[in-house]
């Protein structure tokens, strides 16, 4: 299926023909990255129409070797999970997009071709299925982004890319590491050197160097996802990102994360996650509990909105190391609606602070009257990520929430405080920004048709989400199906061990 | 009529769509005409309802699947039967005439297409609540409904007040709605099913009566329920409520929104069946809010405020009726609720709209010449609330609700709460009507209502005397429609004995007039400057807010900023620290491998030494962590500025380096 | 002979590279490097490859060095700026050496060319070539694509500064 | 004949001639003529061995080498003259951007 392989190769073109091309062009520089970014969601909705699942789940694997003396494959798949995850990817593409239109000023075409670079790198991340070719992208997706917060961001914007990238570059050589560990334990059980997923799922671990590699995988994905302790860098690239920038950090970099624990940290060691399961859990409570608190006292909307996003991510890492059904489609649910709801928050905060000029919740108020239609979206999106039923959020935090009952009442009554404590924060920016008397008198515009469209796919995707998610769900059923044998099988062996 | 059940909640949202999306090509006058046409649709398919026949067979209706799930798969699915009969034709038929009522009263107003919209969205939702035939639904609906009512007590949002009301009721009725998810969770968890009718049958089957899982499930879905109908403790949202529009006020706050907590025990009830320690704590919620919320009205000033109260009072009858078995007389409790309470809100929305916006009593009775069909409406309202024996429906209801009472366990004790409330119920509401129309203003007037105001206030008025009719107060002849209708699905009610039911009636029905004359009394003192004991107190709501405010609110915003600090100071500052650290620490191996001087490095380390004692001592003698850590960090600086000449930025030195590092490898390597 | 010739070869290669570290001016010691280069070029020619012998003389010799040289002209180095060009005085020993190289080279020429082989196995032009293009091609490739890096770094470089 | 050993001992004085000369001076221009010098001994040696193993491999090394050297000569010297032409600088020394900025870092 070289349509895989189109996924990756045609933004990554795409933004090199138009980087080479477009410079002091930015016309045509926008109209064609729409177009690229247009083309990229076509052909992930014909691959989604068209998609019939294999005996183990993929509905498509590409495998050419690429250096076989090393066992190194560029081996591409999609499953279930990753055709929803490169769906939101294609679908916040062109949204980025349409939002930069204006509020990038200078260099268009660079800022074109490093969107359509990160997107490339995201796309690869959800489909690779060799390790190193993971790591590739995992890399890859990081230096565009590096520069889109460094070059076109806020005030701190050095600050905040050098700290994004430090962060992110530590967690991901632990990666590597463990990456190599694996590796050669595998080569030494069977005399097969390969960084194949396939292989290396029926490697046999010991118990303890399981845990460690693990703990290798585990460290880079929480510090992307992030998780409590090293959050930090979130809050600042979030805020200093330009908006493009913010929308695929949350909607999309934040997703690598938590699909990586479902991807990789779950499946090839089910042992030892079964045994860290409580402890994921309790990091996703802390994070649950944590964000929501912070979000409340945070002036900046965007600051805001990064705390509520360790929040949301919280919830979905919650679901995973629930590692029930009800549990992990929660999780894949609610990464697609938090994907959605806070690209569009994030989308709706730019064009707010291009009309008013800034993002203090001190200095804005009472924009409902003069801004009906960008009010209006605000409040839908606001109320899908307090996880108002029959909108995103819902389905998916219903579900986590379902998923971790029946492991422990305690944990999930935490969660529902979380979720009360989301309404209290979202509702007091939704009141402080909307709401109120007018503070500025300027020549308020209220959304023009470009951000409409840009903003309608999302309400589209929102309500689809929350009123039908079956055509959704009916994709997870497969891969989740594994994964929960392999719990059982996990949790089988642990307790054969301690008997 | 099976197929069509979806027209119901259905025929509002459409509304609400084409308001939404529409709205903007469309004129303000037809905003309110399209709102009434999806109400009425809405009413006509309720009638059609009862036409078909669903008063005897219920019906059923299943839209879509919802999500899939492994085996379980929740649908959008309707189930009409007799109790969800009684609460579309009320919802539907109170919707109808406040959007008729809002069309004259709305008429000003620039923003009516938010108006609108939220107004039918909530119909929408109300009726999506009632009919929903699974727990997921019902959620949602129930959901939907608190957006609703957060949008429209906050829609006149430049005030701050509306905006905070709004969202005080919102996240007060949302901590409730979290329980009722933490109920539907574990009763997931239990049976892995949500649909109502699956869940009794297993749930009835399976566990027994008083089993710590039933009354743990009663307990979660009771505080939903209090959460929505604004029960003791989770009132307070109420009264701030009233910030909003008085048609809205009559809707959501009277009519509905606050009855949701009724029905949806009266929907669960077999739940409740297995948990009797539940059942009287409903009980004893309903008893103690009653006097609660009668006895704070007695002491406000604000016209609407007065009502909210008297709103929660009433609610506590319907909880009491609950707690007791007796759901058909709790319903029959909302229904006449819902008319006499909806004509109060509305013939006082009436008089504020035309004496523009005053609320307070005293200055309204001041101002006088209100509109006589107001004042006439509101009188009716009055008499049913508080219950004026054998003319009004208030009477027929609460009586019963009186009676039923007594064979509850600790009967007579609660019937004494409600019984006092009753009284208490008569002296307020009188209070208020004797305050506004007859206060030292102008009594006569000739300004009339517009049509579409007079029109519901003339038919909620009709509905406040004769619905009470259709059921006769236990042992007296006459028609017992009511029970023996609702008999099938939530049984009969208990009464004591023949004798004991007809005193008690015979009290019930001599207390409001009491409660009239010490009206007159109370005004008399009130005129003379004689307050009332406990005023300020009991106007606060006995100080509910303010309790809530000192202990929950601020030590939340409290953990909120101190988490933040230690965000920024722990986590932000121990990695700059780290890294600095590691900076400062590759310094120094880099510096003493340059020099290579032993001495140096012991002289580092004596330095090192004495600095250490020095900062210990000022530790200990200060007493204070912080101080040794800044020393520390400024003497790793220190070290740092020294060291970090060597990194010269001079060629030679680093092509230098260069080649001894490759001498120092190949000699590595060949010896 | 040969190894005599060999050694006074390496003995000038020597001095002239010694020589760089200690002449002041950059034209002297770009002299002496050409000299040394020279030198290199008939070490090449005695080890039995003539090819890098003339590759030598042509690349390093010929053009590298005009360009150190042009270098040195456009950027008008001078030790200490103020006193006039000292070039007259530097120019004798280079002189002699390159003398003295050229000698040996002659005397090399007029040998017969049965002497020459016999005393060292010459690995012929076509062996290298052959080399080059058969198991080599991709390297050079690879060095093709290498100097185009170069050409492109060269031209972005010495591009003119946009106003 | 020559044995291989002297070759190779040539090869290495001309070498550490060259980064004497890269170590020692200060001006950019005798820097980048050390280099050329260290370039040829690598070059010498692998002339030698080619010849000590009657092979032409030492030459193609060769070839390339001075490919590279060509290569990264112009480089060089691009940035020599740019060196002068902005900041009027002719020696290493002067060129100390990478010095590391101590007040700059104490954040």
């Amino acid at each position: 299926m070289y349509w895989l392989n189109m996924l990756i190769l045609l933004p990554l073109l795409g933004g090199l023909l138009i980087g080479l091309t477009g410079r002091n062009r930015t016309t045509f520089a926008q109209w064609a990255a729409l177009a690229v970014t247009s083309a990229e969601l076509l052909i992930v909705l014909g691959l989604w129409w068209v998609a019939t699942p294999g005996a183990n789940g993929y509905l498509y694997v590409v495998r050419v070797p690429w250096i076989p003396t090393m066992g190194i494959q560029y081996l591409l798949g999609m499953d279930g999970i990753s055709l929803l995850l490169v769906l939101l990817t294609a679908l916040l593409g062109p949204v980025a997009v349409l939002v930069s239109w204006h509020s990038i000023r200078h260099n268009w075409s660079t800022f074109a071709a490093l969107i359509l670079a990160t997107q490339a790198g995201i796309m690869g991340v959800f489909l690779a299925l060799d390790l190193v070719l993971f790591y590739v992208f995992w890399e890859l997706m990081l230096v565009p982004m590096y520069f889109l917060i460094g070059l076109w961001g806020h005030e701190r914007r050095l600050y905040a890319a050098y700290k994004f990238f430090l962060f992110t570059v530590t967690g991901s050589l632990l990666m590597l590491v463990a990456i190599l560990g694996l590796y050669f334990v595998h080569g030494e059980q069977t005399g097969i050197y390969t960084f194949d997923y396939f292989e290396l799922l029926h490697t046999q671990l010991p118990e303890s160097s399981g845990m460690w590699l693990m703990l290798g995988f585990f460290v880079a994905f929480a510090v992307k996802i992030p998780l409590f302790p090293v959050h930090s860098w979130l809050p600042d690239a979030h805020t200093e990102a330009p908006t493009a920038g913010s929308i695929l950090l949350a909607g999309l970099l934040l997703k690598t994360g938590t699909y990586g624990l479902i991807r990789f940290c779950l499946p090839l060691f089910p042992e030892a996650s079964a045994i860290f399961a409580p402890v994921g859990m309790t990091l996703g409570v802390i994070g649950i509990l944590y964000g929501a608190l912070l979000a409340l006292v945070q002036e900046d909307m965007k600051r805001l909105i990064a705390y509520s996003s360790i929040s949301h991510l919280g919830f979905v890492v919650f679901g995973i190391y629930a590692w029930n059904l009800q549990g992990l489609n929660g999780a894949v649910l609610l990464m697609l609606a938090h994907g959605v709801t806070t690209g569009a928050m994030f989308a709706l905060v730019g064009m707010l602070e291009e009309r008013s000029g800034t993002r203090a919740l001190t200095h804005l108020g009472g924009l409902l009257s003069p801004l009906p239609r960008l009010g209006a979206m605000l409040l839908l999106f606001t109320l899908s990520a307090m996880g108002m039923p029959g909108l995103a959020n819902f389905a998916g935090e219903f579900l986590i929430i379902a998923g971790v009952f029946q492991i422990s009442v305690g944990f999930a009554v935490a969660g529902a405080l979380g979720i009360i404590a989301g309404v209290i924060y979202l509702l007091w920016m939704y009141q402080r920004a909307m709401l109120g008397e007018v503070k500025k008198n300027r020549a308020w515009i209220d959304l023009n048709l470009r951000e409409t469209v840009a903003l309608g796919i999302l309400v589209i995707a929102v309500l689809w989400l929350g009123l039908y998610p079956v055509p959704f769900l009916d994709n997870v059923q497969v891969p989740v199906a594994t994964l929960i044998e392999l719990n059982t099988a996990a949790m089988a062996g642990t307790a054969d061990a301690l008997h | 009529m099976s197929q069509w059940l979806w027209l119901i909640p259905g025929a509002p949202l459409l509304g609400a769509l084409i308001i939404v999306l529409l709205g903007g090509l469309l004129r303000r006058k037809y905003l309110a005409i399209v709102a009434c046409c999806a109400a009425a649709a809405a009413f006509l398919a309720v009638l059609l309802a009862w036409l078909a026949g669903a008063a005897s067979q219920p019906m059923q209706q299943t839209l879509y699947t919802w999500m899939t799930v492994g085996d379980w798969q929740p649908v959008i699915g309707f189930s009409l039967d007799r109790l969800a009969l009684v609460m579309v034709s009320v919802v539907s038929g109170v919707g109808l005439l406040v959007h008729l009522y809002s069309i004259a009263f709305m008429a000003e107003e620039t923003d009516q297409r938010r108006y609108y919209f939220f107004l039918n969205l909530f119909l929408a939702g109300m009726l999506l609540l009632v009919l929903a035939d699974n727990l997921l639904l019902l959620y949602l609906s129930w959901e939907l409904i608190g957006l609703c009512s957060y949008a429209l007590i906050g829609f006149w949002h430049r005030k701050p007040l509306s905006a905070n009301a709004g969202r005080k009721a919102f996240i007060v009725t949302r901590i409730g709605d979290a329980s009722l998810a933490l109920g539907i969770f574990l009763l997931f968890s239990q049976f892995q099913e949500l649909s109502l009718t699956a869940l009794f049958t297993s749930a009835t089957a399976e566990w027994e009566t008083g089993s710590q899982l039933a009354i743990l499930t009663a307990l979660l879905i009771l505080g939903g329920a209090v959460g929505k109908s604004a029960q003791l403790p989770l009132q307070v949202w109420l009264p701030d409520a009233m910030a909003g529009p008085s048609p809205v006020s009559a809707l959501l706050h009277a009519a509905t929104i606050v009855t949701a907590g009724v029905y949806l025990i009266a929907r669960t009830y077999p739940l409740f069946e297995l948990a009797p320690q539940i059942q009287w704590l409903v009980t004893a919620i309903g008893a103690l809010t009653i006097v609660y919320g009668a006895s704070a009205a007695l002491a406000q000033t604000d016209f609407k405020r007065i009502l909210a109260y008297s709103t929660i009072s009433q609610v506590g009858y319907m909880f009491l009726a609950l707690g007791c078995g007796a759901y058909a007389l709790a319903l029959f409790h909302l229904t006449t609720h819902a008319f006499f309470k909806a004509l109060l809100f509305l013939s006082a929305g009436a008089v504020i709209r035309a004496s523009e916006d005053e609320h307070d009593i005293h200055n309204l009775g001041k101002l006088g010449g209100h509109p006589p069909l107001a004042r006439w409406s509101f009188l009716i309202g009055a008499a049913s609330l508080s219950g004026l024996p054998f003319i009004t429906a208030g009477f027929y209801s609460k009586d019963a609700i009186l009676a039923t009472t007594w064979s509850a366990p600790a009967g007579p004790l609660l019937w004494a709460f409600a019984a006092f409330g009753a009284l208490l119920t008569a002296i307020y509401i009188f209070r208020a009507y004797l305050l506004v129309f007859h206060g030292p203003g102008p009594r006569n007037s000739t300004a009339s209502l517009p049509r579409s105001m007079a029109l519901p206030l003339l038919v909620l008025a009709l509905l406040s005397i004769v619905s009470g009719f259709i059921e006769f107060p236990e042992g007296w002849p006459g028609p017992h429609l009511w029970s023996a209708w609702l008999e099938a699905e939530l049984g009969l009610a208990i009464f004591p004995s023949h004798t004991i039911t007809y005193n008690l009636q015979i009290i019930a029905s001599l207390l409001p007039l009491a409660g009239i004359g010490l009206a007159f009394i109370l005004l008399r003192r009130e005129q003379v400057g004689q307050p009332l004991p406990l005023e300020n107190f009991l106007r606060t709501g006995w100080g509910f807010d303010a309790f809530y405010h000192a202990t929950l609110i601020r030590a939340y915003l409290a953990l909120a900023r101190l988490l933040r600090a230690v965000d920024a100071l722990l986590i932000q500052g121990m990695l700059t620290k780290m890294i600095h650290g590691y900076l400062a620490f590759a310094v120094i191996c880099r510096q003493g491998m340059e020099r290579g001087a032993i001495e140096k490095a012991l002289a580092m380390m004596t330095r090192g030494f004495l600095a250490f004692a020095i900062i210990c001592r000022q530790g200990v003698e200060r007493g204070v962590l912080e101080d040794s850590i800044a020393n520390l960090v400024a003497g790793l600086r220190f070290g740092h500025m020294r060291l970090s000449a060597t990194q010269n930025g001079l060629l030679s030195r680093y092509a230098l380096a260069v080649s001894a590092g490759v001498v120092f490898l190949l000699g590595y390597l060949l010896w | 002979m040969y190894e005599v010739i060999f050694y006074l070869t390496t003995a000038i290669a020597v001095i002239a590279v010694g020589a760089i570290l200690v002449v002041r001016h950059p034209v002297h010691a770009a002299l002496y490097l050409i000299i040394s280069l020279l030198a290199l070029a008939l070490l090449f020619f005695l080890l039995g490859a003539p090819l890098l012998a003339a590759l030598q003389v042509m690349l390093y010799a010929g053009a590298i060095m005009v360009l150190f040289l042009f270098l040195i002209m456009v950027m008008n180095l001078r030790p200490e700026r103020g006193r006039p060009l000292p070039l007259p005085s530097g120019w004798g020993w280079p002189a002699f050496l390159a003398l003295f190289l050229w000698l040996e080279l002659l005397l090399l020429l007029s040998r017969s060319p049965s002497e020459v082989v016999s005393s060292t196995t010459e690995v012929e032009p076509k062996a290298v070539g052959s080399a080059l293009f058969g198991p080599y091609l991709v390297v050079v490739e690879a060095a093709a694509v290498l100097l185009l890096a170069a050409l492109v770094a060269t031209l972005y470089l010495s591009r003119k500064e946009r106003p | 004949m020559i044995p291989l050993s002297h070759s190779l001992i040539i090869a290495a004085l001309l070498f550490t001639l060259g980064l004497a000369v890269v170590l020692l001076r200060r001006e950019l221009l005798f820097i980048l003529m050390g280099l050329e010098v260290m370039f040829n001994g690598a070059a010498l040696t692998a002339i030698a061995a080619g010849q000590y193993w009657d092979n032409a491999d030492g030459q193609v090394l060769t070839i390339f080498l001075m490919t590279v050297t060509a290569a990264e000569l112009v480089v060089a010297l691009i940035l020599v003259w740019l060196a002068f032409d902005r900041f009027k600088v002719v020696r290493a020394e002067a060129l100390t951007q990478l010095k590391d900025d101590m007040e700059g870092d104490s954040s």
